[in-house]
Order: structure tokens, then sequence, then C-alpha cells
């Protein structure tokens, strides 16, 4: 590969325009990304970003509109046409294949792999590649084994091996730790900078636009709602430009958490396998007491998931305990129910909703088997469940078509608000949460983490497994850190350091 | 009289089987004048043949029915003809009885274990190894008396003559059938007959393994011209034109019809090339006694091979006897056992 | 010793035999079935496609007295059952299953309605190569009687191993089947990669009937295939998807095919329906023993419908 | 239903439901059609085989009678199928609940001989549905605790299920009486189920009927068939919601076995009067068709069985007339099966059934 030779170029859209059947995504966009810029583009969830870019990427074909390649009109009927003129892309949701390894997803991906792969030879020009890269990744295991956070460089690094010219990042920092997300950024600005690559990168986080980015485009219901110069506008500007003036939920003020306070959540000695089956995890004693948020930080594959997955009576213990208020927890219905506990996982689309079936039976899943006095029934409620999802999908601002949509249909941030709305109404005594912001636009994030904030202060125990550190300085009253499946640090919030915690993520204490 | 005749067939009509025997059989029907024939393959032993005689009956009008699968007598064949008492229905398999079932109903079956027999004796003549194979569905009397036969036919040759059987569980299995011949031919047999609806396989195999073969309900010489020894055929085109004969006449039909070799409803293949002379003397021999009728494959002394005594000195089972509707066991000498 | 009375040899030599013998079908089907299931789509019509296939073969040998016409119009045929049924899933909603599950009644229907006039006529076989000249056993030899389409087969197995992993278009095949998502960003058509690969085991099905009918047991019969078809494509969720893993079943569910009658050749004779079952409850005992909850299927293509 | 006021809503519901309706019909016609071709190409005439087909399948009360005779046990057999596939599960072995429930039954039967008739036919109702609801629900339990694929573990179990048939009807249960068709003992007259009255159609069908409906309501209107929907949708969402999942998978294959295991007992009760070899007689791999066909919705069951049925009646007087091989019904069948399932494709795709346009339009 010989990257340096490659120019970057500047692509431009002129009258984008992507309707979903009677949907209009994309209304006429049209945005201008010089060559060896770095371009952001913003946009509330459901904005059109992911559409837009896409359409770039041939991925989907627009309903109208061109695209510009360094000022000439090209026709991108597919990626390997986008690829063909340099164009690739980092998607939203991983597209490496999770059965191939590393190796393998690099070389398949090459515009032009021999019918016989020498492996000896991809191998040494593999590792010769990496030589040059600032981050090291195993590329002999499959992908599936790999932690989030090393696909996202994978899937970065993938594209830095293909040489191009223009690189799209659609949310590329959201599973990355922020040292993570400051390497890759400052490796691709680096490389904009130098005139080897452009980039447009879609991204929530106003930091990160303000930190790397020179020019910015916002999109807003499908429609380009302004566009300027990064270092004329402020965080505020950005995002009035995103949602109009709609107001910003704010955390509501941190009430105090009494010392005395009844311990809700308590796990001793608690131990389980891994998903490998060859490590285990173990917490030896973790108690959360009500009116205060434990956040338990970590990078992603030490073992948060599988803690989660025992708390969620998804994966069998080894031994130890789980206690809820005094009583023995074991994630049954009824246990739940009469203990006020409430799980979300990390991506509710894959954990917690049923992707064929609508909005409002997804709403039910809590509820369809009680009546309104929380007595168990046996007949479904086919018109209450529909008037109780009206409801929430109100109260949340859920966006969806129609209430008998599935739920697959909705943005990712919709689906989170479905599943937010569903386990957040009603008395909650303990809350357990994981990553409940991920990927999602800074109104929604303000707005739920407010309403995580209010359930504390309003005395249920919070459980916060996050990855994103911000988060969790945020929100805690105390933060762990998990680290080889076990929790290695503990720190009330007061004294909390970026610095300290970091050290005991990665390990080196 | 014009008459619609139908046949229910439990499997392919061409099957080199039992299925072809008797579609054979119906075949000759169709040159009768104002005899009309119909007929249904691949018919399954449940509701379904009780559908196809009503279809028959209701929407062709036919008037007498040949519902030629044993399993098809009780209860569909039993059930239907309560249904119908103008129709006239004739099972092949013996299962009539006067006192049990309705006059509307019969039976017609043929004793094909003597040809079993001349079959056991031209493969007594023809073995080297001195051991013969057998190839068998399921141990129900029928299979058991020609697997009797066979190998008391071929101790008629030579008494240390020993025959060795696998059941292969089901009527027609062509992979399965192929493997039991395979595993008898294994075991150093050299001469391979059959009990199975179709013996194309088992002839095939056998003949390719290098070992001859009798044959069973039909003709097999054309598959395997070399190899093929003799074979115990049906004759069901006799038995079917007496039938249609008594209807055409308006005669009553019988109930119950059954007959042997003797009586033309059994006949035996062409020897083969590989018949030496004097397996055709016996042969020979032993037909033309056959013929005379009376003639007995089991007979005293005989023992089970669990050394059970099933005919005292003297004692003789002519193929009539209704003894041998419930043979139960395997005669000394044949190796298997019928559970 | 006397040659010919081998005795209770006769059981490990029937089961070597037998899985030599029996287990041809059941490889070409699972190899190819490997192939479409690795694209991401399942054809559980190859009962269908190997049925109608051993009837081409007959017919065609019938006719032109050639076996390896017969061999080659039964791959031809089970190329066209496998790009129909690839081309049909293609379009959306369209569950490959439930058309799969049809294509069974449709091959086997057509098979059974041409195939009626060869059921009588004899077809030429196809050859045998005797690896066992070394040995004057004849019972040796014959078991070692050996098809070239097993040796092609087992030849086959080794290659497909090879290329899923380092050949283009074996790669290109495990992106298809693994995420549809992933292969749509490198550009790659999924459609177009599932139609080939459905059509490519089709053909292998195809084949398999051939061999069925060309050489063992060597007739057209409606009864030929006893499920082999059906079996085989359950074979590959057992071989976990790998060509090796088709080829070691294919070869182990032979030979248990072969352990009920050389049992009763050798006098064991109680209970032969439950011999005849081995190869069930062999396959599912390993099944059982070889799947755990807390690991998914693994080597399960992401995009296959039976295993999402 | 509606006033004359509600013409609009009345449009609409019709708009709504029409789709499910015109398309599967519009399908069955092209695919008549496609197989008209067929036998043209085999030089028959189309018009004579459907004039047949009609006759034989549907056009006088006989027809009728015979084509829903062959649909009965399909009924059953194929919620087998469809019940677990609200799980997420695709279960191909109903034959062996069949077979087994056969037994089953016949065995109950047997033992029970001498008592009052009601008794002695629940027993068997249970027995048979025991049976199959042991052999299938283990398929769902291994699937849940072992994570064995369900589909080839029903399959094989099918296989396992008929060679204990098997054995069972020829060594320890056999009637020594069965002589050349080895049997159970035959059931007493007394405990035969017969058919209904006026029709010559065993109770069976009525049986099948409402298991058909019972499992819709199960599956639609219940808490359970809402956990089991949840469950098919996303194991893990289903378990995150502390829903048993185990014992709803369990519970579900075991219910579907159940009643492939009670069209077990029918054919033993109303058809056959004992157990044999002829319980294997495929209906288990119809179902699997059948449920398919009606894309697991039991009340579409009852329908497709019908249709079912009805081409296999004709089948005999197709093949008795026409000259045409027993097999014509079987291409008949794979291709209309493959126009049908290809129709999926079709829906939502027409603006005329869309019911908005409807709502604007009135
Ligand atoms: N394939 C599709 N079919 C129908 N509607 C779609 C499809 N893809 C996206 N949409 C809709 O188009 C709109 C824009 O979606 P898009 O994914 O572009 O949003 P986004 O700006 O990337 O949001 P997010 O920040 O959540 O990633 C959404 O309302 C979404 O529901
Ligand atoms: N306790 C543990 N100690 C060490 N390694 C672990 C532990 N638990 C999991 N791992 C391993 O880390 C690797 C990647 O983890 P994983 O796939 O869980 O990442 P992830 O999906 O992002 O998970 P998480 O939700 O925990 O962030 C896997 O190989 C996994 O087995
Ligand atoms: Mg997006
Ligand atoms: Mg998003």
């Amino acid at each position: 590969m010989s990257e340096s030779d490659k120019k970057a170029v500047g692509v431009e859209t002129v009258g984008m325009t992507m309707r979903f059947g009677g949907f209009t995504a994309l209304d006429t966009v049209s945005i201008k990304v010089p060559a060896g810029s770095f371009h952001a583009l913003l946009g509330e969830n459901g904005a059109g970003k992911s559409t837009l870019v896409k359409c770039m990427m041939g991925f989907y074909h627009p309903t109208s509109g061109d695209i510009l390649v360094d000022g000439r009109e090209v026709s991108i009927a597919s990626p390997r046409d986008a690829s063909a003129l340099g164009l690739g892309m980092v998607y939203q949701h991983f597209t490496l294949v999770p059965s191939l390894t590393g190796a393998e997803n690099l070389v398949i991906s090459r515009e032009k792999v021999p019918g016989i792969i020498d492996w000896r030879q991809e191998r040494a020009d593999l590792a010769d590649f990496m030589q040059r890269m600032p981050f090291k990744l195993p590329l002999d295991v499959k992908v599936a084994e790999l932690a989030a956070g090393e696909k996202q460089k994978l899937e970065i690094i993938k594209q830095l091996y293909l040489g191009r010219s223009f690189l799209v990042l659609d949310e590329p920092t959201s599973v990355l730790t922020p040292g993570e997300a400051q390497e890759v950024l400052g490796l691709l600005r680096g490389m904009a900078k130098a005139g080897d690559l452009t980039v447009l990168m879609i991204s929530h986080k106003f930091h990160e636009v303000t930190a790397f980015a020179d020019d910015v485009s916002v999109l807003r219901k499908g429609k380009l709602t302004g566009t300027g110069r990064v270092a004329d506008l402020d965080h505020k500007a950005m995002a009035a430009m995103m949602i109009g003036d709609q107001p910003i939920t704010a955390l509501d003020s941190r009430a105090m958490t009494k010392p005395d306070a009844d311990i809700v959540l308590k796990v001793t000695s608690l131990k389980a396998p891994d998903r490998t089956g060859l490590k285990s995890i173990r917490i030896d004693d973790l108690g959360v007491r009500s009116g205060e948020i434990v956040g338990i930080a970590g990078i992603s594959g030490n073992g948060q998931k599988e803690f989660l997955e025992v708390l969620a009576g998804q994966r069998a213990r080894d031994g130890g305990a789980v206690l809820v208020k005094g009583s023995p927890y074991a994630s049954s219905r009824t246990e739940a129910r009469t203990l006020n506990v409430r799980l979300i996982p990390e991506e509710p689309l894959k954990n917690a909703c049923a992707p064929k079936m609508t909005v409002a039976e997804n709403i039910a899943f809590r509820s369809f088997d009680i009546d309104g006095n929380g007595k168990l029934v046996n007949w479904i409620n086919t018109s209450g469940i529909k008037s109780f999802a009206a409801n929430l999908v109100e109260q949340f601002k859920v966006k969806t078509a129609s209430l008998a949509s599935p739920i697959s249909s909705l943005s990712g941030g919709n689906v989170q608000r479905a599943v937010l709305a569903r386990e957040l109404t009603g008395e909650v005594d303990l809350l357990i949460v994981s990553n409940p912001c991920f990927g999602l636009d800074f109104s929604a994030v303000a707005e739920i983490r407010a309403r995580i904030m209010r359930a504390r202060n309003s005395g249920a125990a919070v459980l916060l497994m996050s990855e994103d550190l911000d988060e969790l300085l945020e929100l805690s009253d105390r933060i762990f850190v998990m680290s080889d499946g076990a929790l290695v640090y503990e720190t009330p919030i007061a004294q909390a350091s970026v610095q300290t915690i970091g050290e005991h993520m990665a390990g080196h204490h | 009289a014009a008459a619609t005749v139908g046949f229910i067939y439990v499997g392919p009509k061409d099957d080199y089987g039992y299925n072809q025997a008797h579609a054979e059989g119906a075949a000759a029907l169709k040159g009768i004048e104002g005899i009309t024939v119909v007929e249904e393959e691949n018919v399954p032993e449940t509701v379904d043949v009780q559908k196809t005689m009503e279809s028959m009956i209701n929407l062709d009008g036919a008037s007498l029915i040949f519902p030629t699968s044993f399993g098809y007598f009780d209860p569909h064949m039993l059930a239907m003809c309560a249904k119908f008492p103008d129709v006239q229905f004739r099972h092949c398999g013996g299962m009539w009885d006067k006192a049990k079932h309705p006059m509307n109903a019969g039976s017609y079956f043929g004793y094909i274990g003597m040809g079993q027999y001349l079959n056991g004796v031209v493969a007594g003549h023809t073995t080297k190894s001195k051991k013969l194979g057998f190839v068998a569905a399921k141990p129900i009397p029928q299979v058991l008396l020609n697997i009797n036969s066979f190998l008391l036919g071929a101790r008629s040759v030579d008494p240390t003559i020993t025959c060795q059987v696998i059941f292969t569980g089901e009527w027609s299995l062509a992979v399965k059938e192929a493997e039991a011949t395979n595993a008898l031919v294994d075991q150093g047999i050299d001469v391979v007959t059959c009990h199975v609806d179709s013996p194309k396989v088992v002839v095939e195999t056998a003949a390719g393994r290098g070992a001859f073969v009798c044959g069973y309900h039909a003709n097999q010489s054309p598959l395997a011209p070399e190899k093929y020894l003799t074979g115990a055929e049906w004759n069901w085109a006799k038995v079917y034109k007496t039938f249609v004969d008594d209807l055409v006449a308006g005669k009553p039909l019988p109930n119950f019809t059954r007959g042997g070799l003797a009586d033309g409803f059994v006949k035996m293949s062409p020897l083969g090339p590989a018949v030496g002379e004097p397996a055709r003397k016996q042969f020979d021999a032993t037909l033309a006694e056959m013929m005379k009728g009376g003639f007995a494959v089991i007979k005293g002394p005989l023992k089970s091979n669990k050394g059970t005594v099933v005919a005292t000195e003297g004692q003789a089972f002519p193929e009539t006897a209704i003894e041998l509707e419930s043979m139960d066991y395997l005669v000394d000498g044949v190796v298997g056992s019928t559970a | 010793m006397d040659p010919t009375d081998i005795g209770l040899w006769g059981v490990p030599l029937a089961i070597v035999g037998g899985a030599i013998r029996v287990s041809t079908p059941f490889i070409f089907v699972s190899l190819g079935e490997a192939i479409t299931e690795r694209s991401g789509r399942i054809n559980l019509g190859l009962e269908g496609t190997l049925v109608f296939g051993a009837m081409t073969a007959y017919a065609v040998a019938v006719i032109s007295g050639s076996p390896w016409l017969g061999l080659i119009a039964a791959a031809v045929a089970g190329t066209c059952f496998g790009l129909f049924h690839g081309w049909i899933c293609k379009f959306p909603k369209v569950n490959d299953i439930a058309i799969g599950i049809a294509l069974m009644l449709f091959g086997s229907g057509l098979a059974f309605f041409f195939g009626k006039p060869f059921i009588q006529p004899k077809a030429p076989n196809l050859p045998a190569i005797p690896f066992g000249g070394w040995s004057d056993i004849p019972q040796v030899q014959a078991a070692l009687d050996v098809n070239v389409l097993f040796l092609i087969g087992a030849v086959l197995a080794v290659f497909l191993w090879w290329a899923f992993k380092n050949t283009r278009a074996g790669l290109i095949v495990r992106v298809v089947g693994d995420s549809s998502d992933a292969a749509r960003a490198m550009g790659l058509n999924p459609n177009t990669v599932r139609l080939l690969a459905t059509g490519v085991g089709g053909a292998f099905a195809g084949v398999g009937g051939a061999y069925l009918s060309l050489y063992y047991p060597g007739s057209w019969t409606e009864g030929i295939s006893s499920g082999q078809g059906l079996m085989a494509v359950a074979l590959v969720i057992f071989a976990r998807w790998n060509p090796l893993g088709c080829f070691a079943a294919a070869l182990l569910f032979g030979g248990a095919g072969a352990l009920g009658p050389a049992l009763q050749s050798v006098g064991v004779t109680q209970g032969y329906y439950l011999f005849y079952a081995a190869p069930y409850i062999l396959t599912l005992v390993i099944m059982i023993a070889t799947s755990s909850p807390d690991r998914s299927l693994a080597g399960a293509p992401g995009e296959l419908s039976i295993t999402k | 239903m509606f006033g004359v006021k509600d013409y609009p809503a009345a449009l609409e519901w019709v708009a709504r439901r029409a789709e499910a309706f015109v398309i599967p019909v519009a399908a069955l016609i092209v695919g008549m059609a496609i197989f008209s071709l067929f036998i043209l190409a085999v030089g028959k005439s189309p018009v004579q085989l459907y004039e047949m087909m009609w006759r034989g399948g549907f056009g006088s009360w006989f027809s009728i009678q015979n084509s829903l005779s062959r649909a009965a046990p399909l009924l059953l057999t194929a919620l087998c199928v469809a019940l677990p596939a609200r799980l997420g599960l695709v279960v191909i072995g109903g034959e062996g609940a069949i077979v087994l429930g056969g037994v089953a039954a016949a065995a109950a039967g047997a033992a029970l001989n001498g008592a009052p008739s009601f008794i002695v036919i629940l027993v068997m109702g249970v027995a048979g549905m025991a049976a199959g609801g042991i052999w299938i629900g283990t398929v769902g339990a291994l699937r849940h605790y072992r994570a064995v694929n369900e589909t080839i573990s029903s399959l094989l179990m099918a296989y396992i299920a008929i060679a204990l048939m098997n054995q069972l009807v020829e060594g320890p249960l056999r009637d020594p009486a069965s002589l050349n068709k080895p049997s159970t003992k035959p059931l007493a007259e007394a405990y035969r189920i017969g058919n209904i009255s006026g029709m010559e159609v065993h109770w069976g069908l009525v049986i099948g009927i409402v298991a058909c409906v019972l499992s819709w309501v199960l599956i639609e209107k219940t808490r359970w068939g809402f956990a089991a929907r949840i469950a098919g949708g996303n194991v893990k969402a289903a378990q995150v919601q502390g829903l048993a999942v185990g014992p709803l998978i369990v519970g579900f294959t075991a219910l579907a076995g159940g009643f492939a295991g009670l069209a077990g007992m029918l054919e033993v009760a109303a058809v056959q009067g004992s157990a044999n070899a002829s319980l294997a007689a495929g209906y288990g791999y119809t179902g699997v068709l059948v449920a398919f066909l009606a894309r697991h919705n039991p009340l579409a069951i009852i329908p497709v069985a019908f249709l079912l049925g009805g081409i296999d009646a004709s089948g005999g007087l197709i093949q008795r007339r026409m000259d045409l091989p027993d097999a014509t019904v079987l291409v008949l069948q794979g291709m209309l099966f493959i126009v049908i399932l290809f129709s999926e494709t079709l829906y939502g795709r027409f603006k005329a059934f869309n019911p908005d346009l409807w709502k604007r339009v009135a």
C-alpha cells in the first residue's frame, strides 16, 4: 500500500434527497467537504446523518441528487464504486465480519484480492503496515472475540489500510475511551493536515468537534440547517442549529445521600464464568444504597458485560450472593416486580427488544401480564397496551411513524427512549443501567441523564456501568473500576481523578 | 355386462416386485370386453386408502375392488365393505373369515412357499460355500415361511447348508437392502434371495458382488441375466381373470380363493444359464411332484433353530395348513431370529 | 483360515465398507449445503434435488449409455434447482426454509413424474476403483472397491476447507454469510453470492443423487432416497459448517448405518430396529455432548435463518 | 358490523384484511396457471385436470368430506410446527411425536380394556399427548438447556421414534394375533372414535379445529403467548424481563408435541384401531409444509390443511382418469406452494391495500 502518494479528495453533495417509502429522510441536502479538511456533521438522532453518508457511499441509492468528487460529477452505484474513487466509511454499526479474523477482514476488503491468497506474504505486508499505525491490534483472532473498542479501531485501521482519500466516520468514538478517541482522531487530523485524507465525521460530542474539525454542517429533520467554520461557533451555537431553541433538560441537583440509607443492592463473593469459559469474574463486595449512583468504569471486555448478564439472570453464577433489599435475588419476573428492580442493558434493540414486534408491544414488555393493580392477569388487553404505549411515547418523545410499526424501524436513539420509557415508569428501587447514552445526541443524553438523576433523587439505588468516563463523573456518587473481571478500585466522586481511574482501567496498578 | 374394476397398490406399480406383479395381473384384464380397469398407486395404509376406494366407487363406478396390500384389509377395506354392501371387495392376503367378515368381502392368496423351496433347491446345488442369504423385510409368518422353505429346499440337496437372514424392518428401503446384501456376501454367502417389496436392489447388488440370486414376486432376470438362477413369481393374471370372468358372467364371486404352483397362482422364472444339470434335474423332478398336489415343505422331523420341535416324525403341513399362517419360528439351519 | 470366512471381522469391515459406500451422497449433499449455508442461506430442498438428480442421472445414463453423461446431467439439473432456490429466496420476506420444503416436494414430484419410464430399464453403473488388490480376502477387496465420487468427495472436503480460508471466493462466501451489511459495505451483492452458492450446493446434491442411482445401490426407484438429502442438511449443522466435519459426519453416519445389517449377519439379531437407529442415536448423543448453553453454535454463519 | 356512518372505517377494515386474502388467492391462481403449462407440455388437458381436481377434491359433498378427512391429522401436526415457530424454533420432527403418541394411546387403550369408554378415550388422549409432548418437549429442553439445534435434533428424534415404535409394535406390544401386519391389540369397538354426526369424517377434524383456535387464542390473547412471542423475538430481551424462557420453550414445545401425539392417538382411535407401522405416514412432514404456508398462524392452518387435503384427495381421480402418474399431485403441490410462499414478498407492495388510501378516498 502506498497511501502517501494518494491525495485527499474533496466531496460535495448537491440536492441530495432520500425517501424511504413516504418518509423523507433527506431533503435536498447540499454540503461541501473540501479536500484535506476535517468536516463534522451534526444533528439529532434521526436527522438523516447516516442516511446522507450512506448515499455518498453508494450504500443507499438517493431518490435524487448528485455527488461531486473533486468537482467532477460521479455516479456511485455501490460501495465498490465509492471505493474505486477512494471513498471509504466507518459505519455506525460495525461492518467487520465477526467470524473472520482481523487479517482476513482487511485483506478481503481490498479492491483487488488475488484468487488465491498467499497468507505468508499478506501477513508480512500487514505486519509492515501495522508498524506504521499508532495502535496495536491482534489480527489473528476472530473479530467476534475483540472488544468493542478494538473493533472500532480495527474499522479505522481497515480504512487506512485501504488507502482512502476520503473517509467518513459515523460516530467513531462512541465505544472508545477518551484516550483512545484522542489517539484516533489525532491521527486522522494529522493526515488531513498533511493533505493525505479528507475526513467527514458524524459526532454527537461537541468537544470532539471543537478539538478536531475545521468545518461543521448541521442536519435537522432531513434538512441542512446550518454550516460554518468551527472556529466561529461555540457549543451553544451548534446546539441551536441542531435543535432550534428547545430547552435542554437540565440535570436535577444532586440530593444528599444519607450515609445510613438502606443498602438496596448487595453483591458478595460473586463468581461467574466469562463467555470463553476460561476466565471468570469475581465481585467480592459491592453495595449500592438507596439514593446513590454507583458507577462502574472499565475498558470494555473486562467482564462488565458478564456481570450485567449475571444480574439479568442470563448467566449462571458459580457462587456468591446477590441480595436486593436483603432478599436473595435471582432476576425472576416476580422478584423484579416485587422488589422494583429495573435493568437496562446496552444496545437495547439487540438486548432488550423484540425487533419485529411493534413499538406498543415492546413498551408493554414490563406490564402486559398485570392489571392496573399489579395483579397477574392471564388475558392480554390489547387496547390497554395501545393506550399505555401512546401515553409513554408522548411523555418520552419517542419518534415513531405509528404505534404499530415494528420497533426495529426506529432510529437507535428512539429505540433507547422507548426502552427507557418502559423501564423508568412506575416505582423504581433499584436501577441497573449499562451505557444508557450510547450513540445518542446531546439533547437525548441530557434528558436520559436527567431521568437517571431524578430516579436517584427519588430514592432509587442506581448501578451505572458505562464506558463513558464523563458520564460516570457527571452522575456517580461513587465510582468503581472493573479490570480483568474484578472491581479493583473504588473512589467517592469527590476524590475521583480521571488520571487514577484511567490507570486502574488500564490495569497499571 | 360392463363393469369397472379398481386396483390399489401400496407402492409404484412398476417396482420389479410386489406391486408390479399385481399391476401385470391388472393389465391382463384391460383387453376384456366391457371391463374398465382403474388403478391407483402409492396409496398408504391410512384413511387415504378408504377414501381411494370410496372415490373409485363414487366417482368411477367401480363394482369390484382389489386392494392389493396386506395392510389395507383391517380396518380400511372392512369399513368400506360395510359402507358399500353392493360393491365386491377382494383382498390379497387370505384374511377373510366367513364367521367374522361380510360376504361382499373376500380374500385371494397364493402359496408361494413352494416357489421359495424350488429357489432353495437350485440355490443348494449352486452354492459352494454352503451358505445362503435371505434379505427379509419383517419377521411375519409369510416371510418366515419363505425363509424356511428356501432353506429346506437347499437342505434337500445338502443338509449341511445354512441360510443367514437379515431383516431390514421396512418393506422398501433401497440403501438398507443393499447394505444387507453386502453384509451377507461379506459372510461368504454366495446365493441370495429376498422377501421385500422391490427385489431390484437386492438382485443387482448381489449380482454385482458376484453372488447368485433367486428372484421373488416378479421375474428379475433382466437385471442380472448371468447370476439369476430362478425366481418365485406371482401369476395374478390368472386369479384376476377368474374373478372378472365370474363378474361378467353374472355369477357370484368366490369369497376365498387360494392356490399355489399347482393351481397356477404362482410360477417359476425360467432357469438361468448358471443352473447346472443336476440342479435342473432335481428342480424339474420336485416341480413335477408339486404339481401333483399334496407336497409339504414343512414336515417332520423338524426343529426350529432354537431347538424346539415344530413338526414331529411323520407330521406334515401341506401349504394349505392353517398352522403355517401363524408361523413364528425359523427352522434349524437358518441363522437369525424372529424378534 | 478360509479366506471367505471372516466371521466377526465382518462387522468392522462392514462398517468401513459401509462408511465408504453409504457416505458418498451425504458427503456431497452436506458439502454443497455447507457452501450454501456458509453464504447465509439454507436449502432444505436438497432432498428433492438429490432425488431429481438420481432420476436424471439414471435416465440420461439409460438413454446415452454413459454413466458419466448421467452424472453431468444430474449436476446440471441440481444447479438449476439450486439457482431457482437462490433466485426465489432473494426476494424480501421470502422464507428460505419454507421454500426449501416446497422444493423438496417439487423436486421429488418431478423426479417421480418423469422417472416412471426409467424404473424398468437398466443403466450402466459408475465404475469403482479397486483399492483392495493387496489383500486376497474378497470381502476386503469388495469393501475397498471405492467409487471415484467418494474420492472426489474426500478431496473436495479438504479443498473446501482450504478454500474457505485461502481463496477470495471462499472469503467472500464467508463474508456474505456472516454479515450482509458488511458485504454490502464492501460492495458485494449478497444475493448474487448466495445465488451462486446455492447453485453450487444444488449441483453437489445432484451428484449425490447420481451416486445413489448409478452406483450404490445403483438403481432408480421411487424409494431410492430414504431421506439422505434432508439428513445431510442436518449433518451440516452437526459438522459446524466445517467441510472436514461434513466429511467426518458423513463417514460416521454411513458407518453407523452399516452396523445394523452387519451385526445381524454375525448373529446379533435382537432389537435390530434399534441398531438401525444407531446413526441417529449416535449423532444425537454427540450433538448433546458437544453442545453447551454457554457457547452459541460455534461457526454458525451469522445470516443463517435457522440459527439466528 | 358497521353502520352507514362508519363507511370509511368499514373500507379501512376491509382494506387492512383484504391483502391477506387477495394475495394468497391470486398466488394460487397463478400457480395453477403455471401448472397448466406443465400439463400442456406433457400433452394433457389442463381443463380436464382442473375439472378432475374440482370433482375429486371440492366439487361434491363426498369430495369435500374426502378432503376434510385428509386434512384432519394435518391440523394437529401443523400446530406442532407453528407453536414452536412463535418462539423462533424450527421443529421439523413432528412425525416422531405422532408415532409415539399413537403407540402410547394404543397401549393405554389395551391396558384399560373394560373401563368405561369415555374414561378410556380420555386416558388415551392424555397418553398420546403426553408421549408426543415429552418427545418434542425434550427437543425444546435440549435446545434451551444444552443449545442443541432443534431442527436437527427433532429430525433425528423422529427417526429414533419410528424405530422405537417398530420395536414396540413388533416386540413387547405386539398382538400375537396380528400375523402379517404386526400391530398392537385392536382397540375394542367401544373405545373407537367415530364420525361426526352426519359426516364421513371422524371427530379428529373437530378436535383439530378446536386445537387451532385454542392455539391462536393462546398465542395472541394470553400472557403466555405474549411472553412466548417476546422470547421468540429476542431471547435476551425475554431474559432481561425475567420471563422464564426455559419453561416457556419447554412448555410450548411440549404442547406442540402433545398436539402431534394427539394426532397419533386419533389415528389409532379413529382410523387404524391399533398402532402399527402405518402411523408413520408422513403427516408430520406434511404438517411442516402446512405450518409454513400458514405463516405459523394457527387459524390460517385450517384453510391451508383443507386445500392440501383437497389436492391430495383429487390425486387419485387424476391418476385414474387422465393416466397421469401419482406424482402429478406432488408436482402441483410443489409448484403451488412455491408460488404462494413467493407471494409473501408482495405484502405491503400494493397501494390498494393501504388503509390510509381508503381513509382519504372515503
Ligand atoms: N432503511 C430505512 N427505511 C426506512 N426508514 C429509514 C431507513 N433508514 C433510516 N430511516 C429513517 O430515516 C431517518 C434518518 O435516519 P438516520 O439513520 O440517517 O439518522 P441519523 O441522523 O444517523 O441518527 P442517529 O444519530 O440516531 O444515528 C430516521 O427517521 C430513520 O428512522
Ligand atoms: N473477566 C475477564 N477477564 C479478562 N478478560 C475478559 C473477562 N471477561 C471477558 N473477557 C474477555 O475480553 C474479550 C472481549 O470482551 P467483550 O467481548 O466482553 O467486550 P464487550 O462486548 O465490549 O464487553 P463489555 O460489555 O464488557 O464492555 C473477550 O475475549 C472476553 O472473553
Ligand atoms: Mg446514524
Ligand atoms: Mg446513533
